[in-house]
């Protein structure tokens, strides 16, 4: 019965918690896995996208509503931030990995300092009425400040997905990570097509930003451990794959809470990158990716 | 004769869609042989399969009378089978002649006869006057010669050109064509994988036409021109009506 | 350069170096030199399959991280000298990297680059979870005295990094001009072409990945000597791994002196705006000179050299 | 060429002058410059959170030197910024000690970061005042090294005792340690269960978890068959509030009546606003709490002036936890000088060795190690906290001393009690 409790609700909390990692990764996922760009300061974004709901909710907006609302100027940031980087790198050719990898490093540090500097160094959080109340059901407890912004993750990649495969600009984005000459050929700007991806991802980092504060606290450098979790769903979903995304995220959820559950919560970090280092090994393009 | 290549039974699955195969396929020394096919029709999954870069799901290849099945690529590159790539694939960071030396490291050449044998070579596809260049400078036709040229410091018993006159005007056409011609004089056995027809037509002694994966003519040139079945997959409705 | 003049010019910097500590009285300058030099170990080896092969390591820490507790644990269990800890650590390293090498190796650039990530987390994991090892509390590691004939500890672990640093950098040179590195520069334009040229490139990738973690491992081992505490958080930290690409990006990736001019560069700037800059704004004028670098000069100091170089060139051809 | 026995005595008594003169000539020069003080402060990184403790600092400079500073020479800061790295603080030490050339010196923050500087400030033989580092002189055992936070003799393993003579008190026999993968936390956690065995408290669950660990259901879910009647957690300001937040999710099984310890988090400002009722009940360690039994002279009159820095520099507004032990940092170092009339630093540790100080957080009282001699830990209870905002931590009686004894500023409510 004890055993049965605790893993019901290790699978409820471990989905809940794959479901928040997978709408931090889904930037990533886009910028990444399709435009191939390294965007390591994605997390830093993340944060500073929490710190813009923070801000809402100070004047009583709800933390998904302002996330929502926020979605714009953050992708007006990301069309922004596109452009620059388009014009340092691929107009003058290949921007290659490394590259973007250091010039990103650089942008999640000044992001961090601004961030610092506009906030402090101090925890901040939002208040919303159904943070410390649970969810019920049966066995399972889930508190409802996981189980919120776990809900918005399905919702969010259904409608990428749908976005993705059903119009004509998604179809657009997917194309441009296969084959640019093709689609120039056919007419698009890959370019814009580019740039609204990224815009998309940027805007996708605020919806994130608002899942992590109200699951708990943050400071200007809570991306940083974020980082490594982010890039090992994204790679394990294999490049690109949004439904992917979700899964693999929720198969790193669900094992570190079992891990917790079971064995000892200071082994989960470590397990989520065990499952990663044995994927790779055994199937290269991820778990849910196809091979090239 | 016996045959220098022999394929056997040769399949390639990714994932779900078998791209090649069961394909059969035998080379004499010294024989020219086009394949022809539509995009997508297996052509280049074939070379990759011979030349090692794929590991083939099922079937057997024969090289020299010896089963190279499980052979790494660099393995049978050594045995004396080389290639060219579609797009080709300069080691750019290098001069043309460092390009050459690459393949030189791994074969029991003198260290004092290196240079000399890369020169011969250059000279021979004529790139000599760019020897220093780095090969980011290099034109499309000299890609495709540099391309050439490397295939050639193996000293191959089989080379296959996949595509080595895409994009080339009709005198670039035919000087790659003449370098092919006098590689052969010299016993090389050839695949050519081209689109451009008559150069096809003109090269080979055999014509192989794979569509969907599978072969569906092997003959001479003109007969296989002429095969209907050539003709509908290959070209088109067009040539069809 | 030529191999007579490289050996001469290393010599002389080995010298110079001894005899520094002798000269130069205020031991700061020891302190900042040791990390720069560190800096330039690390750097140089990561190049070795980042920038020769094309393979980004991201997780450098990994590695690094691995020679500092290689070496912790030789200092409690043995207090084994720091000799036998810096070859031990340069063991583990290649071990660690043949092993990591053969696991992702055989999957393509960017993977390898997230499975190094893995790595270091999987590292830090174990750490934590080792009570030997002091977890998350770290190890006070009290090295044993340096030799009588140096001016005291920091100038004896500066003078081993410089060494350190002489030996990466001349592995990499030796590396970069013999066939082992023709066949690394051909792996990274192209491995199908590469393979098919006769380069075993699964054997050679194994090999730069072992020696690129070797040497960054080799980076790690004098650190508890250095710091006399080493922790997880250090040991694995972020920082090393991002500095670890920044340095041969700024500096350029296709010569040895590459990573060594951006590691002097971006370390001695980071050291510089550390003490200089008291505020949060050390951080950002590292931030900002990494974007300006990559923008403004994306195949680094040396690509910048080439380029001046060609201008130069060609204005005289016109003139 | 001979000399004679009392030339070489002249000559000899001439080159020591010759050599003395510099001396002389610096000390005399030395008495106009500024006395300094050097530390680093971690601005960035994982430990930003505790950079409040420069306004301490700097209210202690100020206000010393507006009273005409120290032995009539100015008094200056040399901070820089360590970020959170205990990789870089062997080059800044050395830098401050050896380039700035300061006088004395705070540690940083923390006993991670402190453990890379300790044998630097014994080797160059200056007076450091540890930060609320915990343990950090026991291994080192330096003669100069003082601690400014009350954790008292034997720190690591005794500065949370508060929370267990509390719970022997209520007759507690089975007890719960749950603790963040943290320097700290973890010393804490061990201490306290040794502390537990000594007193013959069984202790049912013993977890260490990662700090990034936001979701706790679990581990209070598998505290829940072992009953126990404490629970003692030794958490970072994230989990504290992911655990405080799991009370109401998931809830305490029935039998707890001590929840809390050593959660860090609870005393910063942003939390405590963050988390209002859901505090009630909980007994936790603080250094510093508004109530009647603290009011030592001065600290008032800090936390107003903190106040005001603090809004300015966008810093934790409340302020109790760190900064008037950096002042206190400060007054240690100022009253030695004074009374010792010196900055010579043998002088100085040996006044301090012999003699208390009075501070702002009271006298102290230094052991052999650095450490105070007597524990003043608080073990302070949240009580009738609300959710209208920051100001009623200002007031007495929302956190109520318990323990030590001699501070006690009211009763333990059992758990389930405080917080209906």
């Amino acid at each position: 019965m004890v055993f049965l409790d605790l893993a019901l609700n290790a699978l409820a909390s471990g989905i809940a918690l794959g479901c928040i990692y997978a709408l931090v990764a889904l930037g990533l996922a886009i910028t990444f896995g399709l435009l191939h760009i390294p965007n390591v300061a994605h997390p830093a974004l993340v944060i500073a996208g929490a710190y813009a709901v923070v801000l809402a909710n100070m004047r009583g907006i709800d933390p998904i509503l302002a996330a929502l609302v926020l979605t714009l100027p953050f992708y007006a940031v990301g069309l922004a931030f596109y452009e620059f980087y388009a014009r340092a790198f691929e107009r003058r050719g290949r921007g290659n990995t490394l590259q973007s990898l250091t010039l990103f490093f650089g942008v999640s540090l000044i992001v961090e300092i601004a961030l610092v500097v506009a906030f402090g160094t101090d925890l901040r959080s939002v208040s919303v009425p159904y943070v410390g109340r649970s969810f019920e059901l049966g066995l399972i407890v889930l508190p409802y400040r996981f189980l919120v912004p776990a809900l918005l993750a399905p919702a969010v990649i259904l409608g990428l997905w749908l976005y993705m495969t059903r119009t004509h600009s998604g179809l657009a984005m997917r194309a441009v990570a296969h084959d640019e000459r093709a689609l120039s050929i056919s007419g698009h700007d890959p370019v814009a097509i580019k740039r609204h991806a990224f815009g998309l991802a940027t805007a996708l980092a605020v919806l994130a930003g608002a899942a992590l504060v109200i699951v708990g606290p943050v400071d200007p450098f809570a991306g940083r451990v974020h980082l490594g979790r982010v890039f090992a769903v994204v790679v394990l979903a294999g490049l690109g794959s949004i439904p992917g995304t979700l899964a693999a995220a929720i198969i790193i959820g669900v094992a570190e809470a079992f891990v917790t559950a079971f064995l000892s919560p200071s082994w989960a970090p470590g397990v989520a990158f065990a499952i990663l280092l044995g994927t790779l090994a055994l199937r290269p393009n991820g778990i849910f990716g196809t091979a090239r | 004769m016996s045959a220098i290549v022999e394929i056997r039974g040769v399949e390639k699955r990714f994932g779900a869609i078998r791209a090649l195969g069961p394909v059969n396929l035998s080379l004499q020394p010294g024989e020219r042989l086009g394949l022809i096919g539509p995009n997508g029709s297996g052509k280049t999954t074939l070379i990759n399969c011979l030349s090692g870069l794929f590991a083939a799901n099922a079937g057997t290849i024969v090289f020299e009378g010896r089963d190279i099945t499980q052979e790494p690529a660099h393995v049978r590159a050594r045995m004396g089978i080389a290639r060219s790539f579609q797009i080709p694939r300069p080691f750019t960071g290098m001069s043309v002649i460092e390009n050459l030396l690459v393949p030189m490291d791994y074969l029991p050449i003198e260290a004092g006869a290196r240079e000399g044998r890369a020169m011969e070579i250059l000279s021979s596809v004529g790139l000599a006057g760019r020897r220093d260049a780095p090969a980011e400078a290099l034109s499309q036709l000299e890609l495709r010669k540099l391309e050439l040229a490397r295939a050639l410091v193996i000293e191959p018993k089989v080379l296959v050109a996949d595509e080595a006159m895409a994009g080339l005007s009709e005198g670039e056409i035919n000087d790659v064509l003449a370098l092919l011609m006098r590689l052969n004089e010299r016993g090389v056995a050839i695949i050519m994988i081209e689109h451009i027809m008559h150069a096809v037509m003109r090269f080979s002694q055999r014509v192989v036409c794979l569509e969907t994966g599978r072969i569906i003519a092997e003959g001479l040139p003109q007969a296989v021109a002429q095969d209907k079945h050539v003709q509908k997959v290959y070209f088109g409705e067009r040539a069809g009506r | 350069m030529s191999w007579r003049n490289f050996l001469l010019v290393a010599l002389l910097v080995a010298a110079a170096g001894m005899v520094l500590p002798r000269v130069l009285e205020n031991p700061y300058y020891f302190f900042a030199g040791y990390v720069v030099l560190q800096y330039v170990v690390i750097a140089t080896g990561w190049n070795i399959l980042g920038g020769y092969a094309g393979y980004t390591n991201f997780g450098t820490s990994a590695f690094f991280g691995a020679g500092v507790y290689t070496a912790a644990f030789l200092i409690k269990a043995f207090e084994a000298p720091l000799l036998v800890q810096v070859l031990a650590a340069a063991g583990i390293g290649m071990l660690l990297g043949l092993v990591t090498g053969y696991l992702t190796l055989r999957i393509q650039g960017v993977y390898f680059a997230i499975a190094t990530v893995a790595l270091v987390v999987v590292l830090e994991t174990v750490v934590h979870n080792s009570d030997y090892l002091g977890g998350a509390s770290g190890l006070t590691t009290i090295a044993p005295p340096a030799p009588a004939w140096f001016a005291g500890p920091t100038q004896y672990v500066f003078c081993v990094m410089l060494v350190l640093a002489l030996v990466a950098v001349g592995i990499a040179r030796a590396i970069e001009h013999s066939w082992v590195g023709r066949s690394l520069r051909a792996i990274r334009a192209s491995e199908p072409a590469a393979e098919a040229c006769g380069v075993p490139t699964l054997r050679m990738k194994l090999a730069a990945c072992a020696i690129s973690g070797g040497v960054i491992a080799m980076a790690g081992a004098p650190y508890p000597y250095y710091a006399s505490h080493v922790d997880p958080l250090s040991a694995f930290s972020l920082t090393i791994g991002l500095n670890a690409l920044a340095m041969p990006l700024i500096g350029g990736t296709r010569s040895w002196i590459g990573p060594v001019l951006g590691a002097v560069l971006l370390a001695s700037v980071q050291q510089i705006t550390t003490v200089t800059i008291s505020s949060e704004f050390n951080i950002l004028a590292v931030g900002l000179m990494l974007i300006a670098f990559v923008v403004l000069a994306p195949e680094g100091i040396l690509g910048l050299v080439a380029e001046l170089r060609e201008r130069v060139g060609r204005r005289r051809a016109t003139t | 060429m001979s000399i004679s026995r009392r030339e070489l005595g002249k000559l000899a008594g001439g080159i020591s002058i010759a050599m003395a003169a510099p001396a002389i000539w610096t000390s005399a020069r030395a008495q106009n410059q500024p006395i300094k003080i050097g530390c680093t402060v971690s601005q960035t990184g994982a430990l930003a959170g505790t950079k409040n403790s420069q306004i301490g600092y700097e209210l202690w400079r100020d206000n010393l030197n507006a009273a005409g500073g120290l032995l009539g020479r100015k008094v200056e800061l040399v901070i820089y910024d360590d970020q959170s790295s205990p990789a870089q603080v062997p080059g800044i030490y050395s830098k401050l000690i050896d380039v700035d050339k300061v006088d004395f010196l705070f540690t940083p923050y923390g006993a991670n970061l402190t453990a890379t500087m300790m044998p630097l400030a014994k080797q160059r033989d200056k007076v450091a005042i540890g930060i609320l580092t915990l343990a950090s002189n026991d291994k080192v055992k330096y003669d100069k090294f003082f601690q400014a936070a009350p954790w008292g003799p034997n720190g690591a393993e005794d500065w949370a005792r508060g929370f267990f003579d509390l719970a022997q008190t209520q007759g507690v026999k089975k007890i719960a340690i749950a603790a963040a993968d943290t320097e700290f936390s973890k010393t804490a956690a061990a201490g306290g269960k040794r502390v537990c065995e000594q007193a013959g408290i069984e202790v049912v669950s013993y977890d260490i978890y990662p700090p990034t660990l936001n979701d706790f259901s679990a581990i209070l879910r598998n505290l829940r068959a072992k009953a126990p009647e404490a629970i003692f957690l030794c958490s970072y300001p994230p989990d504290s509030t992911a655990m405080v937040r799991g009370l109401t999710e998931i809830g305490l099984p029935a039998s707890v009546r001590l929840f809390g310890g050593g959660m860090v988090g609870p005393q910063y400002a942003s939390l405590m606003q963050t988390l209002g009722k859901n505090l009630n009940g909980i007994i936790n360690f603080h250094l510093y709490v508004p109530e009647p039994t603290l009011k030592f002279p001065g600290i008032e009159g800090f936390l107003a002036e903190y106040e005001k820095a603090a809004k300015a520099a966008n810093v934790d507004p409340l302020g109790f936890y760190i900064p008037p032990f950096c002042y206190a940092a400060g007054q240690i170092i100022s009253e030695a000088v004074k009374a010792t009339g010196s900055i010579d630093q043998k002088k100085v540790a040996d006044w301090l060795h012999a003699n208390p100080v009075e501070t702002i957080v009271g006298k102290i009282r230094f052991n052999e190690l650095g450490d105070w001699t007597e524990r003043r830990v608080l073990m302070a209870q949240f009580q009738g906290v609300d959710d209208s905002g920051l100001d009623q931590f200002r007031k007495a009686g929302k956190q109520v001393i318990l323990d030590p004894p001699a501070f006690k500023s009211g009763e333990l409510v059992p758990f389930a009690k405080a917080r209906s």
